[in-house]
Order: structure tokens, then C-alpha cells, then sequence
């Protein structure tokens, strides 16, 4: 149950996604994501509705970004669009300078919905091959992604079982490795840590920040919880409703190697957290 | 009997036994022409059908049964995929299909008798027409009330079109298609029955009429068992599949509702 | 069920009666004896409503839901055998004696067997292993054409019968899905002027002279409306004697009762109404069905089973 | 708009093209005698429609089905109601209700026929025969579908068990037997036919009957046309009814986030 | 949406529940809420599955006690032996000294699964004043305490809503509204906050403050934040798994008006929030 057992390299070679892809391809100056005066509305006329007005915030390579604001701002909206399931009603979001305008390859979403993201009918291994069916992978490394997946969430005894059948924290962490099975360069999660207990929650955050350091990955996480969004976090980009914008970028400078104790006890983190809540709890 | 375990499978497996006795005893001495005794009703049953007319009649029944079912099962899924997959097509057919929906189905058997006839071809085409449109409907209400969230996933991992249909439409639309597909196989049970009662003279429906006709009522009630006892035993069989293959979609309910 | 409020005569001194026909062409008698006030004039006042076929019928009398209803006697006869308390009241349809003696046998009998014109059935012995249709198995034309089969050697029991509707039977003559097909009027006369055989005409062959059509009651009518019973069976007879003495008059509202054309009707037998039912016309079909096996001994009629005998 | 449109004018083009159909094979006699013309079929409907028995049978038919339903619920929902909250009630009924649960009533029609004759009264026990297990069934279900954290919040304020039952229990059952009505109102319809065109009781299947046995196929395509159309109007009644009650459950609930 | 705009006396009088209870039931000895040696197993004979064993700790009146604890170790299962809904199997839980076999009418539950415990056929009034009909109250009486019971939760405006209608943090509060509208004096919570924002939570979270100091009701509640559970709490509550027992009883000693920014920035909190978590990170 425990995420403890992770082996110490949970992903220990991506060669086949990134042999495809030339190292050369981000320079210093593109950002990895850029979004631009981003606009989304859903509906077109009497009944339209516009969730999101001009918002702009970049990603670096190798960032990991935390994106907090109050329900309904459109938090879900903003990730869809990077994903390419929605088109972006104006301004643009791009990958390396390429308009984003359907699912990229190179990105995986962990949803927030993670009951409804998973298959019911297929195990936990066949909702892990799944998406990677059409990759057409050697039998070997098939096997060799799923089980260094699983391992990283401490699923590893899970793999035979229906999500159904497992706790809501327990699925959640299912579509987690679904995403990490994929070896993405870009992960984005969609409130990932919301149905797990707190010890759980602290494993799998350091997790994240592990695949991170280990494969370099670009990660994007919303995120409720203000303490682990300053935990996790390179920047934490806070918007303010509605529409949906920036309200501030939020960098945090707290020491490289996060640990759940010795972080959250530095004053630092006392005051960078007493930022972003009083951005938050500040009437928009 | 403290076992409550024990106790309800005493009372559940007790209750028709005890019923079956009351029946036995209280139709022991029954002169009523239209209540003979269970006894009587046993031996014409075992007469009727256990040998004489088995093949005749009773295969044949199922015979029909299966194959216009098996008929129906196809083309409804393949139609229902068509109708939701290609909106134009939805389109044109949507209101004939609900018309004909409309009709009830041992309504169409005469038109049925009167355009190819009274043979097996009769039989089994009034049974895989008349099955047709719940399968059908089903798998259109299953493939549209897929969760956007999987087609999202679907999406997201960048399936191919053929993979989105084989590896998530079907299996999320399944539950409904199965439900679909046992409301055919009872249409298709009645219809069965219907096509012989009206036009032919073979088939348990056909023997079972024809003994009210001409007031063998101890016939027409082993009749109405075996019909009763095939429409049950039909329904355990179809549900025994359903269970195999949506053991999932079950497990996940039972999951669902004892959380 | 049971013998109902109607019972009891109503204010007017009317008794009201709940007949079921099965209309087909002889119920003209029955109209006409309602159309002439034969019924008013008993103190009766009689409901008409149509059934799907005889057996239906004996079913609902037995039960109270109807005081009358029309059989053949073969239906009726299969009933009594499973001890369904019935009474004959009064004849609806059949032969006039010495009817079967006749040359022109589809001008008095209104069932037909026929064959299509170049069909190389020439007689019944013919049809073993031919498809013939019927409109209902173990029932009138079955047993009545399995009966010729027999008596010219043949063996009923290698006859394929079908069972189908007479307009059916008669679209799948003409297109040769059947080899045969046994009809009644006013198909027996539609079926002859589409070019097809008359083969035999089986119920006069088998029934020979007598009423054949009954009007039947259930034992507990019989008890509770004895009298009304008694003056249906009159105004009955006096329309039966009507409509032998007016063919033109009766055939007029056979068309109209069966939707026919005037025409196909009087091209068709002539139905004869008998203004009496003998015993021994109903023994005579109760042996013939158990020699054919269709009972397994011939039932032992009650002494009563006429109504007033 | 344009987009709208379309739709419309595909179906309008589907129904077109099968009347043509319709009108062109019978016209080359493709099936005989048998299949009548469209033309001929709507103007046979047209005469049938201004008939005082075609009234009466509609009447019949509609008197049975509806009669036979409103019996068949409330019977069924009580019935239900009481099976499921007792569970020695609903051991001893499971093995005789999953048995006769998928016995059509067409199968005991000729007992039907054979007692209560060729009758309303043999239609409305048909009707109710067929109509009352499958409400039972779902009632049941829904009875124990209850959802237990709902049961447990009336419990820990103190609710009794009667107040239970109705407030909490019956609320969420509707659902369940709101699906049933829905499969039960087209079926009720449907063994009111049946009991008409095979066991002679009143309505429009007595009609389709005699239209069959006198070869009046035009009316016997008109008839069945009616009752499509019935048929219709059945599951539009239910629907509509159902949308009403049930406004509050996932399936009609209208989208306001 | 927001709670602020919450009176500042949401629930002023309580005449009706406490009129038929002496005040002085209560003695300085007896502990309000007394869990002794509770134990609780599920199903019998094969297939028994003991969850809780041996529990014991107490809670005085007008305490605000939080249970935190990994998932799946029983936290609503003690809940609900608490409310009279499960039978313990051994121990006994009291109130007052009254042993609890039966829901007790001085308390309300507001269950970890709201969305169901909420009733979607009735609008958010009458979910709210379902519990109170048998208690027979006046029409006026019966209004305003669902009046002042929403108000309280800052969801006046959503009065004829169904449940459904509402996101689940307003949900949340509706499920809440219900249990102070039943004007409970003991009011226990399974994961009250869960899936509200950061900014609500917040709200909520004072709110349950208030209600402590202006009704001196006694509160226990379930949460996966360890930081919610030290800004709430008198004594947080660490149970270990599995079974079920109680790690240690922390003591939080933070001074009394608490508030969301100056408390938390207590090098105090810090002191105890990392005590409760090295708690629950050290293997159990
Ligand atoms: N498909 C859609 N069509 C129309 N409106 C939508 C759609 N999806 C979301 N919305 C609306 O857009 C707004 C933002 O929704 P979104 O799910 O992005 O919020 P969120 O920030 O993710 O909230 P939460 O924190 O609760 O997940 C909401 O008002 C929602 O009702
Ligand atoms: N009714 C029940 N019958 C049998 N076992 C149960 C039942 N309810 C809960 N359990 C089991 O008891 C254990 C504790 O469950 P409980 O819901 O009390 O945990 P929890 O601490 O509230 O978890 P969470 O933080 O996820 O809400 C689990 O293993 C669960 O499977
Ligand atoms: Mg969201
Ligand atoms: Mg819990």
C-alpha cells in the first residue's frame, strides 16, 4: 500500500521516446510552454461563456510549475487546451514554439477524474499498455516500462487487479504511472494528489520531484493544497477568477534537495506560502 | 437456524418446494376440466415432450429461436455502431427506427405470413426483425453515453480510430449493448412463440395453442411449463454470459454500491 | 364468471343474451332473426360480438363471459371429451338431407379442398406427402379432409398440414407454396374463380346431412336462463326457416357480414340453416372422429346435450 | 443554423426514401397481392379513421392498457416495497419471482383464453401479469440500491423506520421503478395486442386479426401503422412523466455548472 | 460562493435542544466524549476483519479534537460506532458517561461521503429540514434555523438548489449547514473540507472555530491535513495502523483567536505540525 518500496530508479532509461526526438530542439530562449493571452469560451452565442481571458505564463525545460486558484476558475480548462483536447478560443499555447492544436506526443495528462479516466473493463497492466499499444514495443520493454511504473507508485502488487477494485488514492495513483508508463516529456496533472492520505500524498510528491531531477521531465500540477503547490514548485502561477487570470507568478527559492520535514519547517517556506495564501484569500 | 445464511437459503430454496406441494395436493382430486391435477400435467409433459415430439417441435422452436436471435444480436450491434458513429446515417433512419420501434413486434408477424409465408424462413426473420431494434438502440444509447472523460484518454494517448473503437467505445458501450441484448432475446422469446401460435403447425407454441383448441388442458398446461421453464432456462443461460463477460462492469456496481 | 347480473330479466321484461359468432357467412341466420325482431319478440335482447374461432368461444361460454356462442360440432365434440359442460341449443348451419347425394357438391357445401388447375392431385390419396393447409390443426377441415384421404385409401397421418389463415391459404395456393389448400366460404368461391380445382368437398362428404354449425351454451346458462334459452332456440328456427325460404335476402347479408362482393358470395355454396339438431348427425361425426383417431373412443354424449330433448 | 438544419433534412430524406421504396415494390408486385401500396395503405387509414369500430377498438385497447398499468404499479410498487425491506420475504420470493421474471405472458395467453375466455377481462390479467413482476423486480432493487450512506444520515438524526421508508427509501427507489413504467407502458400496449391477435380479446389486435383472415392486407398495414404510432406516444408519455418525477436524478438532471 | 459574507451570529439561540437538558449534567471529572478499550470488527466467523482494537481517548466538552491517520485505518469506522450506527464489538464509547448504543440525539455527523449522504430529490431547504420534522418545531422556528444555518456556510443564495445543482465544495457545506441547523452539541465531521478550495476551507475552518466559542459545542474532526488538523485542534489525535490505535495525543498549544495567516506562520506550528508528521511518516 505504502509508496515506500519504490526502487531507487523508477524509470531507469526513456531511449525510446527520446532517441526520436533530437536533444537539440529547445534552445535557451524558447520556453518549453508558452501560453500566451490564452482565451477559452465554451458555447458560441446567446449561451456562451467565457472561463479563461488572456492568460499568459511560460514553462521552462525541466520546470516543475504549480498552478493554485479557486475552484471553477478554470484551472481544468487551461490543462485541456495544453493537451490539445480543446481548441483555445484566441491567443495560443505552444510547445517549443509550435501552436499547440492536438494531443502532442511528447506530453501525458493525468486527469482529475481519475475513476472515470480509467478503463473499468481492463487491469491495471492493460490500462498501463494501453496507450502503449501503438508504439509497437518489444514485449520486453513493455513489461520493463509497466513494473518500473507501478514500483514508483508502490503499486507493484496491484498490477493484476480492476481499478474498482482498488481505493480512490490507489486509482489515482494508477492513472499517475499510466502517465509515467508513457515516458512522457511533458507531464501534466490535474489535481493528482486530492484523494490520498497525507502520507501517501508526501510519497508521491517527492516522487515527482524525483522524475523530475532523474529525466529532466517539464511538469505542470494543479493543485488545491497552497502548502504542497510551495513544496513542489519551481514557480507557483496563482490565478484569479473569473475570468480566469494571472494573478501573480509566484517564484520560490527554497534549497534544491526538498525534504517533507527539514523544507516545511524552513522560515522561507513560512513565508512563501503566507504569499501565495494571502494572494489567494485576498477577495478577487 | 440461528445462521441467518442458512436460514434464508432455507426459505429461499423452501417456499417453491412448498408451493409445488400445495399445488400437487390441492389439484390431487380436481375434476375442474381446466385444472387437472399437477400429476396428470407431469405425465402428459414427460409424454409430450421428452420424446415424441422433441425434435419436432421443440428443437425446431429453439432452432428458430437461436438463429434469428444470433441474427438479430449481429446486426443490431453493427447497425447501432453505424447509426452512432456516422451521424448522417443517424440521421436518416433515427425516426424510422423509433416507428418501427413503436410497432409491437407480434403486430408485424401477420404482415410477416402474408409477404414470404408461413415456413421456418418466416419464423426466424420475424424473430431477428422484431430483436433487431432493442440491441440496436442500446448500443446507440451505450456508444453516446461513453464518458467524455475516456474519450478524453482516448484522445490524450493519440489512439488511432480503430483502437478508439475496439478498445474503448465497445467495451464502454458493453453493459448497455448486453442489456439490449437480453430485452431482444425476450422479444425474440415471444415473438418465437407468437409465430407459431399464429401461423404455423409445428413448434411448442403451435402444440401448446392447439391443445387449448381442442381442450387437452392437461397438454396445453405441460405446454405452457416447458414454455416457461426454456424462457427461464434461456434467460440463466444469457445471464451466465453476461456475468463472463461483464464480470468488470459487475464487480465494479457491487463495488460502487457497498462503498 | 358464473351466470351473471343478466340473470334476472330486466325492467322491460327483457333478458338479455350474449351470443358470440365466428362471423363467417351463416350467421346470417342469427342476423336475421335479430334484423326481423324474432328476438324482440321472445323477450330477448341479444348482443352479438365476434370471436377469434370456436374454441375460443366454448371457452368463454363455459365460463359465463358469453350465454351462446357458434361451434362446429367437432370442436364442440373435443370439448366434450374433456368433460366441458355444454349444451347444444339450436342449429346454426349444416346440410340438408340428402345433400351429399347432389352432383354439384360447391353449391351446397361452403368448405372446399382445392388444387391448382394443372396440379397433378387428382384425388385424395393424392395428397400424401403433399402440403395442405387447414386454418387450425385438429379441427374441422383437418379431420373432415383427413376423412376423404382415408376413405380412398390413403394415409392422413403422411399429409404435411399447414396451418394458415383462408387468405393466406389461398395467396400460397395460387403461388404453389402449398399443394392444397381447404377452405370456407367465401374463399372456396375466390379460389375457384382464380382458376383453381375444386378436389373434393369434404365437410358434406363427411358430414352427410344435418346441422354442423351449433349454437352452444354452458351448463350453468342452461340452469339460469332456461327460458331465454328456450325462445332463442325459436326465434332462431324461424329465422333459419326465413333465410332457406329467402336465399337471396340471406346471401345479401352474408356479403355484407364477410365484406364480400355480392357476387363471389352467390357464385358460392348455399348455405342451408337446419331448423333442427338430431342426435344422431352429432353421433354420426362423434364416431367418424374417433375411427379417424382423432379421440381416442367417441365421447359418451348425455342424454341432455340437446337442450329440450 | 445551416447546421441545425441538416439533421432534419436527412431524416426527412430517410423517411421519403422508404415510402418510395414502399410505393415501388409493391407497385412491381414484388411480393404479389400481399403488399399493398403506400397510397393505397394511407387512403385505407384515411376510411379506417373515420370508423366507429376503429374508435372502439382504439378505446378498448387503450382502456386495457392503461387500466392494466395503473394496477400493475401500484400492486407492483407496494409489493416491492414490502419484498425488499424484509429479507426473509425477499428469500421466499426470489426463486418463484426470478422464475416467472422471464416468462413473457404470451406463454400463459391459452390459459388465459381458456378461462376468462376470449375477454377484456383475460386482456387486462395479461396485461397486468406482464407488467407486475418486472415492477416488483425493479422496486426491489431499488429498495435495496438504497444508498446505505443515505440510510445511515436519516438513521444519525434519529429518523424512525417508517419515516425511512418513505422519505428516504421510496425517494430513491423512484428511479428504479421509474424504469420500470418506462419498459412497462410500450409492453403493456404491446400484450394488449397480443391478447387481441392471438386470444381474441377486444381492441385494435382483434382488428389486425380479422383484417389478416379476410385478406384486407391495406388495412392490415394501416392498423399497424396506428399502433406504431401508439407505440410512440406510449414511450413519449412515459418519458415525459418520468423526466417530471425524476427531474432531480442523474439521467434528467439539466446541466447547470 | 464564498463564506464571507457570513453574519456574524449564525446560529443565535439553541433554546429548543438545550432547553431539555440540564446544564449541569455535565461534571468536571467525566469527560464529554470517553472511547474505552474500543474495538470493532466487521463480519463474522472466516471472513471477520477486525479494523479497530483497543482505542481509547476522551474528549471534554467544548474541545475541538482532529483524528488524522493513513487512509483505510478506520477513522470512519470509529466515527460511526461514535454516532450509534455500529454496534463496538468490544469497549464501549460514552457520552457522558451513557454508554452509545444508539444514533444519540445530542449529536450530529457530517459523513466523509456528502455527496451521497445528501438526499438529490430535495432542494438544499429541504435536505436541511428533513432531520427536524419529528422534532415538531414551529414553521418560524424551523426557517430560521435553516436560514441562519446557510447563512453560516455562506450559501443563502443556493436555499431552492438540489445538491447537484452545487459544486462539491458547496455540497460539503450544504452536508455542514444540515448538522448545525440540527443544532447538535456535539458535532463530529468525517473529512469535512476535502474538496472544497483552499480559500473556503479556510472559511470553514473559522467557521468551525466560531461555532466551538459561541456554543461551546464539542467538535471532532477527521482530516488527512495535517496542517488543518494543528490550526483546529485542542489535541490532535494520531491513530497508527493496522489495527487501528492511537500513536500519541498531541497537545496543541497555540494561543486562543487563531487566524489563517499570523497562526500559521508561528514558528509553534511549524514546531507542531512536524511533530504530528514525523508521526505518520514513521513506519508504523
Ligand atoms: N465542457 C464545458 N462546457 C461548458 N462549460 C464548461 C465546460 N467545462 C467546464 N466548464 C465551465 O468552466 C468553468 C471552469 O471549469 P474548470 O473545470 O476548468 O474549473 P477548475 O478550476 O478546474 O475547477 P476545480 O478546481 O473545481 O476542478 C466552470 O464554470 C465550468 O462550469
Ligand atoms: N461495512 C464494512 N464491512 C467490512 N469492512 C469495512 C466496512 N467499512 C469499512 N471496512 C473496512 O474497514 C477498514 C477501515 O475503513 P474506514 O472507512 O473506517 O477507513 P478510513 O480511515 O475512514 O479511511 P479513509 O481515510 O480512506 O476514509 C477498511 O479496510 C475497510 O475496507
Ligand atoms: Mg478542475
Ligand atoms: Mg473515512
Amino acid at each position: 500500500m505504502s509508496v515506500r518500496q519504490a526502487p531507487s530508479l523508477p524509470i531507469p532509461n526513456r531511449k525510446s521516446t527520446m532517441a526520436q526526438q533530437p536533444e537539440t530542439r529547445i534552445s535557451a530562449t524558447t520556453p518549453r510552454l508558452d501560453v500566451a493571452h490564452l482565451a477559452k469560451t465554451y458555447g458560441s452565442g446567446e449561451k456562451s461563456h467565457t472561463v479563461i481571458e488572456d492568460l499568459t505564463f511560460t514553462v521552462d525545460a525541466g520546470e516543475v510549475v504549480c498552478i493554485v486558484g479557486p475552484s471553477g476558475v478554470g484551472k481544468t480548462t487551461l490543462l485541456k487546451c495544453l493537451a490539445g483536447l480543446h481548441p483555445a478560443s484566441s491567443g495560443r499555447a505552444a510547445i517549443d514554439g509550435r501552436t499547440i492544436s492536438g494531443p502532442p506526443p511528447e506530453m501525458a495528462l493525468v486527469f482529475q477524474d481519475y475513476n472515470r479516466s480509467l478503463m473499468p473493463w481492463l487491469t491495471v497492466r492493460k490500462n498501463l499498455i494501453l496507450p502503449l499499444r501503438h508504439l509497437k514495443l518489444p514485449a520486453a520493454e513493455l513489461k520493463e516500462r509497466c513494473d518500473s511504473a507501478l514500483a514508483a507508485v508502490g503499486l507493484s502488487h496491484a498490477h493484476n487487479q480492476y481499478p474498482w477494485q482498488l481505493s480512490g488514492g490507489m486509482q489515482q495513483r494508477v492513472a499517475i504511472a499510466r502517465a509515467l508508463a508513457y515516458r512522457p516529456e511533458i507531464l501534466i496533472m490535474d489535481e493528482p494528489f486530492a484523494s490520498v492520505d497525507a502520507q501517501t500524498r508526501f510519497d508521491l510528491e517527492d516522487l515527482c520531484l524525483k522524475i523530475r531531477k532523474d529525466f529532466n521531465m517539464t511538469i505542470l500540477v494543479v493543485t488545491h493544497d497552497i502548502d504542497e503547490a510551495v513544496y513542489l514548485a519551481d514557480r507557483v502561477v496563482v490565478l484569479g477568477s473569473r475570468p480566469a487570470r494571472v494573478l501573480k507568478v509566484v517564484d520560490v527559492d527554497l534549497p534544491a534537495p526538498r525534504d517533507q520535514i527539514t523544507t516545511r519547517s524552513l522560515p522561507e517556506f513560512a513565508r512563501q506560502r503566507t504569499e501565495v495564501l494571502s494572494l489567494i484569500k485576498r477577495p478577487a | 437456524m440461528r445462521n441467518p445464511a442458512i436460514r434464508n437459503w432455507v426459505i429461499g430454496a423452501g417456499t417453491p418446494v412448498l408451493l409445488l406441494i400445495i399445488w400437487w395436493f390441492l389439484s390431487a382430486d380436481s375434476t375442474d376440466p381446466f385444472f387437472p391435477p399437477l400429476e396428470t400435467i407431469l405425465v402428459r409433459f414427460q409424454e409430450l415432450w421428452l420424446f415424441e415430439h422433441f425434435q419436432s417441435d421443440v428443437l425446431l422452436s429453439l432452432g428458430n429461436l437461436f438463429l434469428g436471435f444470433a441474427m438479430a444480436a449481429v446486426a443490431g450491434v453493427a447497425l447501432g455502431f453505424a447509426t452512432a458513429l456516422v451521424p448522417p446515417v443517424r440521421w436518416m433512419i433515427d425516426p424510422l427506427i423509433h416507428f418501427l420501434r413503436g410497432i409491437p413486434p407480434v403486430a408485424l408477424v401477420p404482415i410477416f405470413i402474408s409477404l414470404i409465408g408461413f415456413g421456418t424462413q418466416m419464423r426466424v426473420t420475424s424473430i431477428a426483425l422484431a430483436a433487431l431494434f432493442p440491441t440496436m438502440i442500446a448500443t446507440v444509447d451505450g456508444i453516446r453515453s461513453v464518458s467524455n472523460d475516456l474519450l478524453d484518454v482516448a484522445k490524450v494517448y493519440r489512439f488511432s480510430r480503430k483502437e478508439r473503437v475496439v478498445n474503448v467505445l465497445l467495451p464502454a458501450a458493453m453493459p448497455q449493448i448486453f442489456s439490449g441484448l437480453q430485452v431482444s432475446l425476450q422479444v425474440a422469446f415471444i415473438v418465437m412463440i407468437a409465430s407459431e401460435m399464429l401461423g404455423s403447425s409445428q413448434g411448442i407454441g403451435a402444440m401448446t395453442l392447439l391443445a387449448q383448441q381442442s381442450f387437452m388442458t392437461a397438454d396445453m398446461w405441460a405446454g405452457i411449463l416447458l414454455l416457461g421453464v426454456i424462457g427461464f432456462l434461456v434467460n440463466v443461460l444469457f445471464s451466465l454470459l453476461k456475468r463472463k463477460v461483464l464480470s468488470w462492469y459487475i464487480g465494479s456496481r457491487r463495488m460502487a454500491r457497498a462503498a | 364468471g358464473g351466470s351473471g347480473p343478466a340473470a334476472a330479466p330486466a325492467a322491460d321484461g327483457t333478458t338479455t343474451l350474449k351470443v358470440g359468432t365466428i362471423g363467417i357467412g351463416s350467421d346470417a341466420g342469427i342476423r336475421l332473426a335479430a334484423d326481423k325482431g324474432y328476438f324482440k319478440e321472445q323477450g330477448l335482447n341479444v348482443e352479438i360480438s365476434v370471436i377469434a374461432n370456436p374454441p375460443a368461444g366454448i371457452a368463454a361460454a363455459q365460463s359465463g363471459q358469453i350465454d351462446l356462442t357458434y361451434t362446429p360440432s367437432i370442436p364442440l365434440l373435443n370439448a366434450l371429451s374433456q368433460n366441458v359442460p355444454l349444451k347444444i341449443i339450436a342449429a346454426a348451419d349444416g346440410y340438408k338431407d340428402g345433400a351429399s347425394e347432389g352432383t354439384d357438391l360447391l353449391r351446397v357445401d361452403d368448405t372446399g379442398l382445392l388444387v391448382q388447375q394443372g396440379s397433378t392431385i387428382n384425388r385424395p390419396k393424392d395428397l400424401e406427402g403433399k402440403s395442405v393447409s387447414v386454418p387450425a390443426r385438429k379441427a374441422q377441415l383437418e379431420v373432415t379432409v383427413s376423412k376423404l384421404v382415408k376413405d380412398d385409401g390413403g394415409d392422413p397421418a403422411k399429409v404435411n398440414w399447414m396451418v394458415l389463415d383462408p387468405s393466406s391459404a389461398l395467396q400460397s395456393l395460387n403461388s404453389g407454396r402449398v399443394d392444397a389448400a381447404s377452405l370456407v366460404a367465401p374463399f372456396t368461391s375466390k379460389a375457384a374463380a382464380e382458376g383453381n380445382r375444386l378436389l373434393a368437398s369434404p365437410g358434406v362428404e363427411f358430414f352427410e346431412q344435418g346441422a354442423i354449425g351449433l349454437w352452444v351454451a354452458g351448463a350453468n346458462t342452461v340452469k339460469s336462463k332456461e327460458k331465454a334459452l328456450q325462445g332463442f332456440r325459436a326465434a332462431i328456427y324461424k329465422a333459419n326457416a326465413y333465410a332457406n325460404a329467402h336465399v337471396d335476402e340471406a346471401q345479401q347479408l352474408s356479403a355484407e357480414i364477410t365484406k364480400t362482393d355480392l357476387d363471389v358470395v352467390k357464385s358460392g355454396a348455399v348455405n342451408y340453416w337446419p331448423e333442427d339438431v338430431r342426435i344422431e348427425d352429432i353421433e354420426r361425426a362423434n364416431k367418424n372422429l374417433a375411427e379417424l383417431g382423432f379421440l381416442s373412443e367417441p365421447v359418451k354424449l348425455p342424454a341432455d346435450v340437446i337442450f329440450g330433448k | 443554423m445551416k447546421a441545425s438544419i441538416r439533421p432534419y433534412a436527412f431524416s426527412a430524406l430517410g423517411i421519403a426514401g422508404a415510402l418510395v421504396i414502399w410505393q415501388v415494390l409493391a407497385v412491381a408486385k414484388a411480393a404479389g397481392n400481399a403488399l399493398p401500396s403506400a397510397t393505397e395503405v394511407f387512403a385505407t387509414l384515411a376510411t379506417i379513421l373515420g370508423t366507429g369500430t376503429f374508435w372502439s377498438a382504439l378505446g378498448a385497447t387503450l382502456a386495457i392498457a392503461l387500466l392494466a398499468l395503473a394496477m400493475a404499479a401500484l400492486a407492483g410498487v407496494v409489493l416491492g416495497l414490502l419484498i425488499g425491506s424484509f429479507e426473509s420475504v425477499r428469500y421466499a420470493t426470489l426463486a418463484v419471482l426470478e422464475f416467472l421474471k422471464p416468462v413473457p405472458p404470451i406463454v400463459i395467453l391459452p390459459l388465459a383464453v381458456l378461462v376468462l375466455g376470449p375477454t377484456a377481462e383475460m386482456a387486462l390479467f395479461l396485461v397486468v401479469f406482464g407488467c407486475l413482476l418486472p415492477i416488483v423486480m425493479q422496486t426491489v432493487d431499488g429498495v435495496q440500491g438504497t444508498d446505505p450512506v443515505a440510510r445511515d444520515t436519516a438513521r444519525s438524526y434519529g429518523m424512525g423506520q417508517g419515516e425511512i421508508l418513505a422519505r428516504v427509501v421510496l425517494p430513491s427507489a423512484m428511479p428504479y421503478i421509474g424504469t420500470a413504467m418506462r419498459v412497462a407502458a410500450p409492453a403493456a400496449l404491446v400484450v394488449t395486442v397480443v391478447a387481441g391477435l392471438l386470444g381474441g380479446g377486444p381492441g385494435l389486435g382483434q382488428s389486425i386479426y380479422q383484417a389478416q383472415a379476410a385478406g384486407d392486407y391495406a388495412s392490415l398495414y394501416a392498423l399497424v401503422i396506428v399502433l406504431g404510432v401508439l407505440g410512440l406516444l406510449f414511450q413519449g408519455a412515459t418519458r415525459l412523466a418520468e423526466r417530471r418525477v425524476l427531474h432531480w436524478h442523474e439521467s434528467y438532471r439539466e446541466v447547470v455548472r
